[in-house]
Parts: C-alpha cells; structure tokens; sequence
C-alpha cells in the first residue's frame, strides 16, 4: 500500500481547457489581426502593439504587488487587454498614449475591482474611453491611410475613414440649408462608399482605421479559430452584427429599407469587437439568452451611434454600456432549469 | 439523431475493461459488511460476536420503511461489530466476518421461482433480498416498486447508459446476462402494471445494444434505445427526458411523471432474488484505471476490502495516488485502500501521480460553459459564488437543491472552480438551517 | 470633546467628504479646478459657520416641531448672502461656480450639523464645530481639485507644474474623472485609516 | 402652541428677509456694473474691428442689435452685434455675435452659459487654456510676460482697450490693432511684447511693415495652437455654413469635444440670430466678387 493518497471531491477528472488556454488562444487568435496592421500601417503599429502589452503586463505586476497579492500577469489576460487597446487606436497616435492607455485600463478599471474575473467592464475598451475622452484630438484625426489603400478605401476620397465620410455624408442630406451641389457630391460619396471595390477594400482592410480593426478576414479567421475551440460562442456575435445590419438596412438610408447593411457591417470596428470584444467572458452574460439580448443591445446602440450620434463609430460605447447591463441581464433570463414550470 | 438532452459533457471515454468479461475473483479471509450500505436507515445488526453464519445469512435486519436488510457474503464467523472505515468517508458501524473458505449458502433448495407471484409478495421479496440501486445512489429498490397511492408508473427505464468514464460493469452484465436483465424488467413492469419498458444504452456499446436489441425482438412493450454518449447521459432525470421527453419536475421524483428507473445490474439483481432466492452479496466491480496492473471487470463479495480486490487485479503500480470509488466524474476518493465494497460499489479507479492534477481554482471567467453544460439547465456559477459569499438563500433561489452533483460544471470549468464541493456545503448549510427551523418550531 | 477636539475632528476622522461621504454633489461638480474647490468651500464654510452659530443661538426658542424649515430658513439667507456677495466681488469664481452655490442649501453638510450638533450644543463649539467641518470639506475639495487640475491641465491655480510638453489628461476634469478621483482618494484614505488602525 | 409656532417662524423669516434686503441693496449696484461690463467686452470681442469705436443699439419687436463703429464718433460702420441664445444641455447659452455687413461672422462671445463643467463649459474654456502670456513665452523662448501687460497698457489710450486687456482675452486687442491696420501703434507694442531681443526689437522699430507682417504671423500661429477653439471656427463663416458635424472638414463647425448638445444650441441660436438681423436690417450686402 502506497503511503500517501489524494482526497479531493469529485470530480477527479478535469477538461484540459484552463484560464491560460483559453487567454493564450485569443491571443493567437489576434496575432492574424496584429500582423495584417503591421502590414496595412507599417512598424508604427507593432510599436504601439508592443507598448500597449508591455505596459498592461507591467502595470498588472507593480499593482499587484503594491496590493500584496499574487502576481498573475502570466495567465496573459493583461496581454490580452494591451493587444487588444492597441488594436483600438489609430496608427498615428504617439507612442506614449497606448503606454498611458494600458495603465489606465489595468490600474483602474481592473485591479480596483478585484482583479481578473471581477473588472465590470472590458479593460480595453475602458482605456480606450478614457484615451477618447482625454485626448481626444489624438484618437480622432491621427488616421493614417494603410501602405497600399487610401483612408476610405476610394482613391478620390481623402479626409476620413469610411465612417468618417458616412457620418459627413448624412449630416449633409439630413440637412436642409446646404446647396443642391454640396448634396450630389454627398450622394456620389455615398455611392462610392457602397461601391464594390469599396466593400472588397473593406473587406481585405485596406482602409483607414484603428489598428486592428480594419481587416474583416483576418479577424475572422481568428474568430473562427475560437469558435471551433469553444472559447467563444456564436450567440453573441452573430446577435450584434445580425442587429446591425438589420438597423442600418431599415434606417441607414434616406427613407426605411434604404440603407445599405454590408457596408456597415464590413466597416469600423464592429467585427472585431462583435467577436473579441463583446464576447469578453467576464464583461458578458453567462447565460444563453442573455448573450443575444446582450448582443442585440450593444447593436441597437451601435447602430444608433452610427446614424445619429455625435460620433461615426459607436462599437467601444455600445460594449462598454451593455457591459454594464450584465448583472441585470443575468439575473432575469437564468434558463428554466429541467422540470422547473414556468410561474411556479 | 441518437436521444439525449440538452448540455452534459463529453469527457475522454477510457472504456479500457470494455471487452474484459467479468471475472470471479478468490475469496478473501475476511469481509467488512457495513450496516449502511443504502440510502436510508442502517440495518441492525441481528448477530453476535462469534457467531456462525452461510453465505445469505441475514446479519442485519432493515429499520423503517426506507431501510434493507444486510446479508452475509461469506460462511464464518462474525468476528465484530464496531465501526470500520466507510467509502462515503467516516468510519461507520459494520459487521467483520471470517471466512471459512467453505462457501456455503444458506439452504435454498426449497426455494419456490416467484417471478410469477403477486406484486406485494415480489416487493416484500425484493425487499428481504437487500437489493438497492446498484447504480450509486444504491435506494432501497422495493421503495421504488411502491409507488403511493394516486401515482401510476407506465413507463420503466432499465438504465444501461453507463456514461461515466472507465466504468463497464453494466455493459459487461448486458452482455454476458441480457436474459435475467430482461426477465428482471419484466418483473419490474409487472409489479408497476407499467405498460412501456426501455433499455437506454449509450452508443459506445454498441455490442450491447446489438444483444438486448436482439432479445426484446419480439417483444413490443420493450423496446432498446441507443443513446448519444454523453456524460451523465445516465443521471435519472436526463434519461427519462431523453427516452420520453418528459422533464422530472423540479424537487419532484421520476413518478411524478410516470417513471421509474433502474440499474440493469439492480434488474439483474432482483432476477438473482426472485428466480433463485439469493440475496444481493455480490456485484461486478470495474477496477480500472492507469495505476492498476490487470484492470477488469470483477464479481466480488460485498465487503471485500479494497485492497484484496486490487490484489486480485493484479495489484495496483508503486505510482497509485488516488483510489476512487465509482467513475471519475461523481465517485469518492478513499484515504484507505481498507474500505470495503458496498452495494453501491460500481467501480475502484486506480489513478498514478500524473493522472491527478491538484488545480488551485481561479477567479471565475464567467465564461459560461458551467451554465452550457449544465445537465439541470442551473447557473452553477453564480450559485458557487453565493455559497462562498454565504448568501445562502440566494443559493437555493438558483436551485441548488436541484443540483445532482454530477460535477459537469467543474469539470468544464477553466478556472477549476470545484462548484461540487461548493454545493456540498451549500446543501449541508441548506439542511443545518432546516433541522434548526424545524427544532423551533417543534 | 474638548473645544480642540470639535475643530479639528472635521479634518480627518470625520472629514464629511472622505470619512462621511457627505456633499457630494459640489465635490463632484465644481472640482475641475482649485480655484473653484477653495472657493466652493469657503462658501459652504462660511454657511456652515453662520448657520451653526445662528441655530446654536435660536435653539432653545425654536421648538422642535419647526426646527427643520427654521434651520431651512436661516440656511437659505447665508445662501443667498454668499450667492449675491459672490456676484458682486467675484464675478468669475461665481460663474464658474454657478448653479452650486444656490445649491449649497441642501448640502447634507449643513443641514446635518445643525441638526446633528448645533441643536445640541453652545454657541462656541457649535462655531468651532462649522468651522472644523467646513474648512474639513474645503480640504477634501482643495485635494481633490487639486489632483483632477493638475492631471486634467497640467496647471494648479493657472501656474504651470508639469511642464508646456505635459499632454494634459482632459478626462481628469470632466464628470467621469470627478468620481474616478474621488473613488481612489475615498479608497486611500480608507487604506490609510485601517493600517493606521492596525 | 400653534400661535407660538408661526410666531417663531414669522420672526425669523422676518430677520432674514431684512438681512437680505440689505445684502441686495449693497450688491445690486455691483452685480449690474459687471453685468455691463461682460456685455460691454462681449460686443468687442465679437466685433473686433470696433474694438476703440462705439455701439448703437437698436431694438426691433423680437430683437435687441447693435451697430458697431470702428471710431468713437460713430464713422467707419464696421458691421452689427446680435444676441443669440439657445438651449443648450443644461442652461440657456447666450452669445453675442458679430456680423460684418455682408453677413459673415465676425466673431462670437458667450455671455451666460451653465453646461456641464468640462464638456460644455469648455466651449470658453479650450480657448483660455492657452493665454497670450504662455503663447507668448512659447514663442519667443525667455519673456518677461509682466512687460506685456504694462506696455500695452501704457502705449494705449483709448478706455476700451483697457477694460479688453483686463476682462477679455489680450488676442482680441491685438487682432484689433492689427485690424485697425494702425501700424505705427503694432509697432510699438509687438516688440517689447514678445521680449524680442534688443537687436531684433531696434529691428522691429526700424520697419514698421515687417514687424507689422511679424505681429500676424503671431496670431496665425496663436490660432493654429489653440484648436480645437470652438468659438473660433465661426469667425468669416455666413449663415448657411453654421451646421455641426463630428468629422473633420473645415467647411463646418466641429462640435465641442463631447458636448454636441451645446455645440448645436450654438450654432443654431446663431443662425436663428442672423436670420433674424437679417431681416431687421433689411438684408446683408453681398460680398464683393
């Protein structure tokens, strides 16, 4: 008889899938995402990229440490954060605003709360706010047009990304004081922006944008890497983006059902925040439907940033406000357990 | 599409004794019979120190309705009565017998086939012969055959899923035994008047499927479904929605909704007792796992200690850190290889060093999957994070009552949150508050 | 408590912002710069003195049925006093400062020490106690605004102390960084208090 | 009991109410000569051409406007000032808008507003970040800002530009010298002002146009520092132009960072507010070709 045996409740079998799994496989699942901004923006982007993670990383270890508790910057959700705050920020930004960015994100919106597991909302995209709020002439005009595109993706389009030039063309139409020649070159925007080579451009990246948002493929195939992994689930995703299109097709255009859904789903952000960003596990609801009235939600507001707010993407805000939904969200559609009778 | 339900896990199948026939392993010297081996009242003891008792001897006499009586599973003599070490964990009354190597039974030649007699008769017989659910729960069984007044149970489930891992008992007793567990259900849907009988066997046996299938032919009441293999595609309430589609009310039992489900080794059982009178002293046995040297499916005498049955197997590696009774996923791990088999023993999982992996939990993710997976459709993190805050009511309000422990949650956990244990506690807190409400009140 | 005592209690132990989390409305709003944290507080300080001393001096005439809209009644006056004066001397502290000098009436501060110490109490401590409590409030204001002006511009009372390269943290002086600040400084000053107890 | 309760609740209302009616009385007089003052800077730095001249009011049905002078006795009519007011997020923002005569915007001075602070409020406040003072000294390395003040207070002698340099911004004053194309005067106050040195400011002295070319450069550069400067991007636009877009295009107005709600109750009471002068004044002349 061996001398020592192990007492542990059941079970005492485990799946392999542990937190540092599933971090390290979002992180492979953005390299694709990380290399095509590098591609698209130049060494400026990977700079940025590595600066972000490192100063999450070491902001993670100096917090934890000046609070006196285990230091856990190697389950890489710190790296995760840093990537993904980059991923948010338009190539041109200095260099110290993704350093600024990441210590925010962790000092403020995750430490004081408890840490990984317990940060209310996404740490990225809380650094990103606060990055937009406090400087704003950074994270609003510093685009750069990509090494082989221009910023809108339409050669004979300049001054804006994609959205930039939508949000200008509908202040023009909905306005009723501005000249009939201001209102057809508008028109010839727009119809440029729906234009095929347009949304192949969209599609490819090779547009204007923040870092990691631009390329629809590559960050596809990241997300479909997690999906076959089971580390994200489709319920969130496809609610989001399936609510986008539908709002922009219904109000997107001058009068219902004129919009125009591929463009807005193809442009900004929404793709990598309707699969990297909203699917956060800790800042979205645990349960099935929850997770498609979260994502319905945050693509409700999206798309209302979009057509009618002040700002021509709307993705980071929408997460962030349903981000704070989740509790509530949580409580009122636990799944009916088996054999329980509604009203009962 | 194979039948299920919704959520359960996949874990690795590691069926190793699968085709392993069930082998009868020598005696040992001694047995270590313990008086509660069921759920329910222990019996009492009705012997003394010293003793001479046959292999059927009854040594312990049921108490209450919800108790069995405890037989002898060897001839000798009673050594003592005190209390020996337990599987379930605290040491517990048993009765220590020696064994004369005679092997004799109790005299059963008089014995008269009661298959055929009256409900009442087979009930009380069932009863005398100690059998339980030989699943794990290990319920006194003719409880399960009485139904109370005002409830009809048409449909009975012979339960073959079998979904834990290593274990393969059951699908060895369908293969080498599929008529007495056919005639077994018979009786059962006889004594219940139950119209509909099925065999829900998941689809990694489909050998077994193949010879039940083949000996309920002609049979139209009966019929063998194949299940998808998915743990615990056996748990009660998940088999009768996947062979009928109706959910078990919650708090509520499988007659709520007109079933009744049993072990096809507990169909076995009852055919051993009413067909030759013998009561339940013996049980196959899966001893498997990577620290046993010869694993197998073994017939071994209630009682025996652990470390005897191991030693029949062939004797366990120097590497053996963990011995666990029953499958991985809902089993108990021993401190002590002297525990011996009780009824409900359907397994020993002999685990080395690699294959135990002591995780320190993590924060919670809230990933999910706990909440995906969950076979009860309950929030298992939430309610793990209530237990742990105290918030005790907030707890039941998420159903941990009905919670079955099968430990899905934990097992698909990331963060390696042992929400079982959580519940464990949760629960005994649950019953504390209980007992004390009801001490005021009374 | 000795005369002492009531004065400086309102710095530290008891500070209403940091210790009570009283007056939060005006330590949110009007801390975007020192400038208008100092003088939001001397205001209250003085309404604080003024009304302690007045409800200290009328309490034993006042009966308790309508002690609350007499206090109400004498805390408005100093209000408005302050108000008008501001308008008069300081026309930009009292623009930037706006709506929360009227405002200032139902700062939980003051009616809570009237009700909670000046009732209770002589004219004397009941003046020490406003003054301590009210100067207690301008310090949590002077910190805080200190802290939201310096990041926010760069700048403490217009003088430039980090430097014309500084890249100043705009989001410091708007709304959110108001309860960002006041959170961590809540935080310390709480982390200060249970080592101190330790 | 009852008369004792409304007795001493009579009577201390009563102490109040004399108490402060006598504050009012003291501070009333005050508070209007500030009020005068902030109007009297507005309609300056709103038209800053007639920054030395004087204003004429005039007052229609629904409209109370100014006529603006570049001279003190009513010669060189330079355009009108109008209030405008809107709602805004949380108050009434009210503005004082230049107009020159062919409609376009002057400039443009807020005169009451309570936004929120940091977001609306820094419809003011982004412009006073950077002071002439600090731009100043950015400029020319080493200054000494206090010879600033003076010196353009000794050089000039005209009251209006005195109460400009102490209640408005310095800006306003040396855009209108410049505007009042008075070289000698620019001359004077640009080199001690931006703490030249003494080589460069005998250099200024001695060429009156360079330092004249100098002193607008300064303000160009002023300008391009201080974006994004809401109230700024009114100045030379005409009516039609007033919409608030987000993206960048320089056609439009920008919303204050944030506070859109604010920026579109500015813009539009500006609008309104010209359309309105318009018709008072019975229509603006058209710009030369």
């Amino acid at each position: 008889m061996s001398a020592k045996l192990t007492v542990t409740p059941s079970p005492h079998i485990r799946d392999d899938l542990d937190i540092k799994k599933v971090m390290y496989a979002v992180v492979l699942a953005l390299i694709p995402s990380a290399i095509g901004g590098v591609y698209f923006f130049g060494l400026r982007a990977l700079v940025i990229i590595v600066a972000a993670s490192l100063a999450a990383i070491a902001t993670e270890a100096v917090c934890q440490k000046a609070i006196r508790r285990p230091v856990t910057i190697s389950d890489g959700s710190a790296l995760i954060t840093g990537i993904l705050l980059a991923f948010n920020l338009p190539p041109g930004v200095p260099y110290w605003l993704p350093v600024v960015g990441s210590v925010f994100a962790i000092a403020v919106a995750k430490i004081p709360f408890g840490g990984l597991g317990y940060n209310p909302l996404n740490p990225a995209l809380v650094g990103r706010a606060f990055l937009l709020a406090s400087w704003p002439v950074y994270m609003t005009t510093t685009w750069t047009a990509p090494s082989r595109g221009s910023l809108s993706g339409i050669s004979a389009i300049t001054t804006a990304t994609p959205l930039g030039v939508f949000k200008y063309v509908r202040h023009i139409l909905d306005n009723p004081s501005v000249g009939p020649d201001e209102i057809s070159r508008a028109n010839s925007y727009l119809a440029q922006l729906y234009s095929s080579a347009s949304l192949k451009n969209l599609f490819l990246g090779n547009v204007g944008g923040c870092i990691g948002e631009t390329s629809v493929i590559l960050l596809l195939i990241g997300a479909a890497y997690l999906l076959i992994k089971g580390i994200i689930c489709w319920r969130i995703p496809l609610s989001y983006i399936g609510t986008v299109a539908l709002l922009t097709w219904i109000l997107g255009g001058q009068g219902l059902f004129h919009g125009y859904p591929l463009f807005h789903v193809l442009s900004g952000g929404l793709v990598l925040g309707a699969f990297f960003m909203a699917t956060d596990m800790v800042t979205s609801p645990v349960t099935p439907k929850g997770k498609i009235i979260f994502g319905v939600g945050c693509g409700i507001l999206t798309s209302v940033i979009r057509l009618y707010g002040g700002y021509p993407e709307g993705v980071s805000y929408s997460i962030l406000i349903m981000n704070i939904t989740v509790p509530l969200i949580d409580r009122y559609t636990r799944p009916r357990k088996l054999g329980e009778v509604k009203g009962s | 599409m194979a039948k299920t339900f919704r959520g359960g896990v996949h874990p690795p199948e590691a069926k190793l004794t699968a085709s392993k026939p069930i082998e009868t392993i020598a005696q040992p010297d001694r047995v270590i019979i313990p008086l509660s081996q069921h759920t329910g009242a222990p019996s009492k003891p009705t012997v003394k120190v010293g003793e001479e008792v046959l292999i059927g001897s009854k040594i312990g006499e049921a108490e209450g309705f919800i108790s069995v009586p405890t037989h002898s599973s060897v001839s000798g003599k009673v050594k003592a009565i005190a209390n020996y070490p337990h599987p379930l964990g605290r040491p517990m009354p048993a009765i220590e017998i020696e064994n004369d190597s005679r092997d004799e039974w109790i005299d059963l030649s008089h014995w008269t086939d009661l298959t055929n007699s009256s409900p009442d008769e087979i009930r009380r017989a069932v009863r005398e012969a100690g059998i339980v659910g030989l699943g794990g729960a290990a319920f006194p069984t003719h409880v399960k055959l009485s139904p109370p007044e005002g409830k009809t149970i048409d449909t009975v489930i012979l339960n073959g899923a079998e979904c834990e891992p290593y274990l393969t008992g059951d699908h060895r007793l369908m293969l080498e035994h599929p008529d007495e567990i056919i005639e077994g259900l018979r009786v059962i849907m006889k004594v219940l008047g139950a119209a509909r009988g099925y065999i829900g066997i998941e689809r990694n046996k489909p050998d077994a499927i193949d010879k039940m299938s083949e000996k309920v032919e002609d049979e139209e009441s009966i019929e063998v479904v194949g299940l998808k293999v998915k743990y615990p595609q056996g748990a009660e309430k998940q088999l009768i929605k996947a062979l009928t589609g109706r959910e078990v009310p919650c708090g509520g039992l499988p007659m709520d909704v007109g079933c009744l489900v049993q072990n096809v080794g507990t169909s076995y059982a009852i055919w051993q007792a009413l067909k030759l009178g013998k009561p339940l002293i013996e049980r196959v046995v899966t001893v498997s796992g990577s620290a046993v040297k010869s694993p197998g499916n073994y017939m071994v005498r209630i009682g025996t200690t652990f470390s005897h049955v191991i030693e029949q197997a062939g004797g366990m590696d120097e590497g053996c850190s963990k011995i666990i009774m029953g499958g991985p996923m809902m089993g108990i791990a021993q401190h002590t290889d002297q525990v011996p088999v009780v009824k409900g023993t359907s397994g020993m999982i002999l685990l080395s060093a690699q294959d135990v992996r002591i995780d320190e939990p993590g924060p919670c993710l809230r990933c999910g999957k706990c909440v995906d997976h969950c076979p009860m459709r309950l929030v298992p993190n939430e309610i793990a994070r209530f237990v742990e805050k105290g918030r005790i009511a907030e707890a039941e309000a998420y159903g941990i009552l009905d919670c079955m422990e099968c430990g899905v949650c934990a097992y698909v956990c990331p963060s390696k949150i042992n929400h079982v244990h959580l519940f464990k506690i949760g629960k005994a807190e649950i019953a504390q508050r209980r007992r004390k409400e009801a001490g005021k009140e009374g | 408590m000795s005369a002492a005592g009531e004065f400086t209690k309102g710095f530290i132990k008891q500070n209403p912002v940091f210790r009570i989390v009283l007056g939060l409305c005006p330590t949110l709003a009007v801390t975007t710069s020192l400038k208008n944290g100092i003088g939001m507080g001397l205001a209250a300080t003085f309404v604080l003195v003024g009304s302690n001393v007045i409800v200290s001096l009328i309490r034993k005439a006042v009966p308790s049925r309508i002690r609350i809209p007499c206090y109400i009644v004498v805390i408005a006056s100093f209000v408005t006093v302050v108000d008008l004066v501001m308008a008069a001397y300081t026309p930009q502290l009292h623009k930037n400062l706006g709506i929360f000098i009227p405002l200032i009436v139902v700062n939980c501060i003051i009616l809570g020490r009237a009700e909670a110490f000046a009732s209770k109490n002589s004219v004397g401590m009941s003046f020490l106690d406003g003054l301590g409590m009210g100067l207690g409030f301008t310090f949590a204001l002077a910190i805080t605004a200190s802290v939201r002006e310096i990041i926010g511009t760069g700048k403490i009372w217009d003088l430039v102390v980090l430097g014309t390269k500084y890249n100043p943290v705009l989001l410091a002086v708007l709304s959110p960084g108001a309860f960002i600040t006041l959170g961590l400084l809540i935080g310390l000053f709480n982390l200060f208090e249970v080592r101190k107890e330790k | 009991m009852m008369a004792k309760l409304v007795g001493v609740l009579a009577a201390i209302t009563f102490v109040a109410a004399l108490g402060l009616g006598f504050v009012y009385q003291k501070t009333t007089p005050k508070i209007e000569a500030q009020k005068r003052i902030t109007d009297e800077v507005a309609m300056r730095t709103a038209l800053p051409q007639a920054a030395c001249g004087v204003f004429v009011k005039h007052e229609t049905d629904s409209l109370t406007y100014y006529e603006g002078y570049r001279y003190p006795d009513t010669t060189g009519f330079v355009g009108y000032v109008v209030r405008a007011s809107g709602r805004g997020y949380s108050s009434t923002i009210e503005t004082m808008v230049g107009v020159d005569p062919s409609g376009r915007i002057t400039g443009l001075k807020i005169t009451h507003e309570q936004e929120t602070p940091g977001l609306g409020t820094r419809i003011e406040e982004v412009r006073s970040t950077k002071t002439l003072l600090d731009a100043l000294k950015e400029l020319v390395g080493k200054g000494n800002p206090p010879v600033v003040a003076v010196t353009i207070g000794d050089s000039t002698e005209s009251k209006c530009i005195e109460v400009i340099i102490k209640e408005a911004s310095a800006c306003a004053c040396l855009d209108s010298l410049i505007a009042l194309e008075d070289t000698s005067k620019v001359c004077n106050i640009v080199p001690r002002a931006f703490s030249l040195a003494t080589k460069d400011s005998a250099l200024c002295l001695s060429n009156p146009a360079l330092t004249f070319e100098v002193a607008k450069k300064v303000m160009q550069k002023l300008r391009e520092q201080q974006t994004p400067w809401f109230l700024e991007q009114f100045i030379g636009k005409s009516k039609a132009n007033l919409l608030v877009v987000a993206g960048k295009t320089d056609r439009y107005i920008q919303a204050i960072t944030g506070a859109t709600m604010s920026s579109t109750a500015v813009t539009s009471s500006v609008r309104e507010a010209i359309t309105k002068l318009e018709r008072a004044v019975g229509g603006f002349k058209e710009e030369k070709p």
